[in-house]
């Protein structure tokens, strides 16, 4: 899939009540094997957990932002969560209501690269997350994700 | 500040490019330019040799090593790792802010690698010579839109001027009364045209020393500063006293409005000072220092110059040349320059047309040292940009529009910044041009108007050729200037871009 | 915006207070102002009822119950806990603003308890309208100071001057020239204080619309927009557009610098934008604009209303009173009203002192109607000071002596922040106050000088009389007209408060 | 001691070795019960670590600032330990290098209760912690807490 968006509704999960934070993980891997964005869930998911080992990814915000990459991935993707009770991400201000866990290819190409590096710097902008946040639902996120980020 | 940053992260996709925005954000909110090298997973764009030169601090946000650290040798840094970044970007700006503070009196030694200032905390102090300069600085840069819009239209007008008019119309163009804009305007007329861009320029130039004035009162007492330091600076052009009229009621209604500021009022009456009661106090404070105290000085000084000139205007044309010459550049439009134009431009009346007779030699003399300074900041920024700012940079460039025009002011953003540096210099090239525009017996019969009344000089190549002597000169005496008690590791920063330029490495 | 905040913490010794310095620090940095009452152990401090009437939102950053919380019915809040406080008051500054602007369109309903806004995620998307108000305010609220302390002054110059002149001292001020205060300046003469009053004053005049015209832009489109508003305003003020063409220059300057800001520039040419070809292009845009758009229209009213006015002369006085007053107070200085100032003074000739004739009551209708605006404005600022916010009430109480010195421009920020509601209402109080002059029968036969003058005006009783009348109308019609319009909410707010006022509960 | 000064040179320690918050919190009380400002060190502790356990009390810019209102306290009091290899007390920024222990009586007057509110207000700014960073000895950080709070 060359030319997959990375994003798309079905890797957007809405109402999600889970656990910890590997339990919100875990399923939005889920969802990227589902869609044959990952090969190996378990492989991938060590992947993100050692990355999570070295510094939470807690963002201020509410947001949790797990990401790796990895040789199971074979396409940059990005899969959401949204966590109404939130769920502890490590960050300093509560836990995290918004999860992103962004897959990387070991080998990406640098384009998709960039698509990951322009959402990585959206993430920091208020304005954009409060967007996600009030998205009503999986479709309206892909859409947000996909108008700012991605060129046109 | 200029700050150059590096961002990177393990796995390079997420942190680096957060940071980086973080910073951005925060330098931005703070007033400050950070620009970001991502070392990431998504390639890493180098930054550009002259933004690197320009910095005076570098920020590493990098858990990673970062590659090619040695570019950023002999500046002061902070190193905080990438997630303090994400998550407290202000407060690693203010860090580094306090970091490039702390670096002159950090940085003694001359050798460029002990010169490294260390991230250890700093004294937040700044010494008052700073905190002069910084309000100076603030003045000035809110001057520059002034003086690069009025300059430029006014040299517009003065261009467009000069076809417009079958002759002479760089002097046409500024008799015709601006009414005639909005009474009588023809859309086919270029005279119309030219006195459109003349009179708005003219406008723009009006606010020139009340903008200077106000935002440095506004640098030093916040928004209540503003109105008094306007009022000031009008007073100021109105008394004559020029641009160091402007930065000295400037100075008077910041420090006057800060001082009211900081009284303790009753609760209740809290809210009706900064509205009223200290822009009145100040304002009222300022007018009467200014219209009183500034004014009358300012007059004796005209009077009393005026009639040593006039006194000495029988005797050798060419020290008479390098005095006038001196007199153009020492305040760039205050009393004393004004004295020597003055002293040109009636002359001219006795003149008679005659392009040989003294008083148009004078005249061309006068005209030919006025435009020295703005040509010299121009030929000096153009020679050595990394000792200007930015700002200083671009209105670098539009000076040599400025001074081909005659108009003085374009050198005035230099001069407020650093008079004590500037003046000088550009006295020195005053003087050199005021003098060789004797020697060569150049004659001018027109007031103003710089090159775009050639067709009025005499002799105009020997004219452009003291012009250019000068010019030269001053240039190099400012490079030179800028250089003196400039403190060591600045200094050593310069060696080392000197050397770097020298060797191709850049 | 303003806001109050309760902190609380439970030990109350250490996070209370360290949430309020927070949010006090945060808030001055984002341009907003937060009160705080820390509920901690050493005692609360009770919010002064005025400061949470005026503030626009609620703050609680409060870990224990938050004592007095009916206090604050009705007005939008955040509520976030002290540590949150602590750690982000940056973020829960933003958070209260964003609740304060979604406010109106969450509380439609009409019950106060309703209306309480939800501190739930606010979309930051702020309607066009809400927009141009901010900008509009921006603009007022830098201008205020030149108004106040212009307007005072030159108040003060006139009352000094009615006692240093024997007589008709408030005109003979104003044909003092300025260079007397900087050549022949006696320091026991008193003539020559209230000159330098008045000069001082008028100068500070000079930069109304100037910077309303600038701070406009300034809102709109940042630094870049300030030196080509101010070119803007003064063209304003040169071609008679009076403060509503100084709020089209400040538009028009705003979003022309906004669009060039926003331009895609090589990497190369984006230092020189913000300096010199933003305010460059954007000047000459606003130039051309300002002089041959705006400026004939001006004129083309000016002439037409003349001519018409001059052929109604001969008719009725009531009506012509009347007719007065509504162009007095249509534009404040703008160019209807400047037909009408003209008309009376230019007849003031053929007065030739005769205080009985036609001409000298034209004259006084005139003053009376022009002395109406800013009166109205202190009336309705201190009848009802809660619907205004601080710097206008501190405004409005400068208004009685600008008003009483016939200073219309002391209605001009109330004008300018909201004309649609503002300019009618004083109309309506400048007509009433223009055709019970001519009906009591007062003449003048000076051009200005409000109360300073009273020895000019014949039955100043009735004169007084009439401009009561009007002034009390128009201020009425004011706070009438404030509340048209007005979302439900901001209605709701107000009858609380009229109830609690009434019911003695403050 | 009713007029006792909030801070004295000796109940500042500088060059802490503490392997967290309780051992460093300790050490600070030992001092306050040496200075008879503290009649009971364990029950004091106690009472510290009570409102520990509700909020961490570390603060961005390396501050810990463990307090309690407490009946085992006899006046209002300030201890300081300065600790360069850092504690951590749960600030999102890293651990702590400047621990504040404020000891304030239960029923402590309010005059004294101000002037730790100011403390407070002062342990905001910047400036404030970086000076007291910066001193280098107990008598300058006595000096600057008693210039900068304490009403003259």
């Amino acid at each position: 899939m060359p030319d997959a968006p990375l994003i798309t509704p079905d890797l957007v999960a809405v109402d999600v009540v889970a656990a910890d934070r590997d339990d919100v993980t875990r399923r939005l891997v889920d969802l990227l094997v589902a869609a044959g964005r990952v090969t190996d869930a378990e492989g991938f998911l060590a992947d993100v957990r050692a990355r999570e080992a070295q510094m939470a990814t807690g963002m201020p915000g509410g947001i949790g932002l797990p990401h790796a990459r990895s040789e199971h991935v074979t396409v940059p993707s990005l899969a959401v969560a949204k966590v109404p009770a939130g769920v502890d991400f490590g960050a300093p201000d509560g836990p995290a209501t918004l999860v992103f866990l962004i897959a990387a290819p070991s080998g990406g190409d640098s384009d998709h690269l960039k698509i990951l590096a322009a959402l990585a710097r959206r993430l920091v902008h208020e304005s954009f997350r409060t967007s996600l946040h009030e998205a009503p639902d999986a479709g309206a996120v892909a859409d947000i994700v996909t108008r700012e980020v991605v060129p046109s | 500040m200029k700050f150059v940053a590096v961002s990177s992260c393990p796995t390079g996709i997420a942190h680096t490019y957060m940071a980086a925005e973080a910073l951005e954000q925060a330098g931005r909110a703070a007033g400050h330019e950070v620009v970001v090298e991502t070392q990431g997973a998504a390639g890493s764009q180098p930054l550009d040799p002259a933004v690197i030169a320009a910095a005076d601090g570098v920020i590493y946000a990098a858990d990673l090593e970062v590659q090619g650290r040695d570019r950023f040798a002999g500046k002061p840094f902070v190193d905080v790792g990438v997630k303090k970044a994400v998550h407290d970007a202000p407060g690693v700006v203010a860090a580094a802010v306090a970091a490039v503070e702390a670096a002159p009196a950090a940085g003694s030694s001359a050798s460029p690698t002990a010169a490294v200032a260390t991230a250890a905390p700093a004294t937040r102090q700044v010494g008052t010579g700073t905190r002069i300069r910084q309000y100076l600085m603030t003045g000035v840069s809110y001057m520059i839109p002034f003086v690069a819009a009025g300059g430029i239209l006014i040299a517009l007008g003065f261009m467009l001027a000069s076809v417009a008019w079958a002759e002479n119309g760089a002097i046409e163009v500024t008799g015709v009364d601006a009414a005639v804009l909005w009474t009588a305007f023809e859309w086919g007329n270029l005279q119309h045209w030219a006195v459109l861009l003349f009179q708005t320029g003219a406008l723009a130039f009006g606010f020139l020393v009340p903008a200077l004035s106000a935002y440095i009162a506004y640098a030093i007492a916040d928004r209540p500063g503003i109105a008094p330091g306007f009022v000031g600076g009008s007073i100021a052009g109105l008394v004559g006293a020029g641009f160091l009229g402007g930065i000295a009621t400037g100075f008077l209604a910041g420090f006057v409005a800060l001082w009211l500021a900081r009284r303790n009022v009753p609760k209740g009456g809290r809210g009706v000072m900064p509205v009223v009661v200290i822009p009145l106090v100040t304002t009222l404070v300022v007018g009467f220092a200014t219209f009183l105290i500034i004014g009358p000085p300012m007059k004796a000084i005209n009077d009393a110059l005026t009639a040593w000139l006039n006194g000495l205007s029988g005797g050798a044309l060419i020290p008479l040349g390098i005095l006038l010459g001196l007199m153009m550049c020492f305040d760039l439009g205050g009393p004393v320059n004004k004295v020597a134009y003055v002293f040109a431009t009636t002359g001219l009346i006795n003149a008679a047309g005659d392009i040989g007779s003294t008083e148009a030699r004078i005249m061309a003399a006068v005209m030919a040292a006025g435009m020295v300074p703005p040509l010299a900041i121009a030929l000096a920024t153009t020679l050595r940009p990394r000792i200007f700012t930015e700002a200083e940079r671009e209105s670098g460039k539009s000076a040599w529009l400025l001074g081909a025009s005659f108009i003085s002011e374009g050198a005035i953003p230099f001069a407020a910044a650093d008079p004590v540096r500037m003046l000088p210099s550009f006295m020195l090239g005053g003087a050199v041009t005021g003098g060789l525009t004797m020697a060569v017996g150049s004659g001018l019969v027109a007031p103003h108007g710089g090159i775009w009344v050639t067709p009025l000089i005499s002799l105009p190549l020997l004219f452009l050729l003291a012009l250019a002597v000068g010019t030269v000169v001053s240039a190099f005496a400012v490079l030179f200037a800028k250089n003196i008690g400039r403190n060591p590791q600045e200094a050593v920063l310069d060696d080392a871009e000197s050397l770097a330029a020298l060797s191709g490495a850049r």
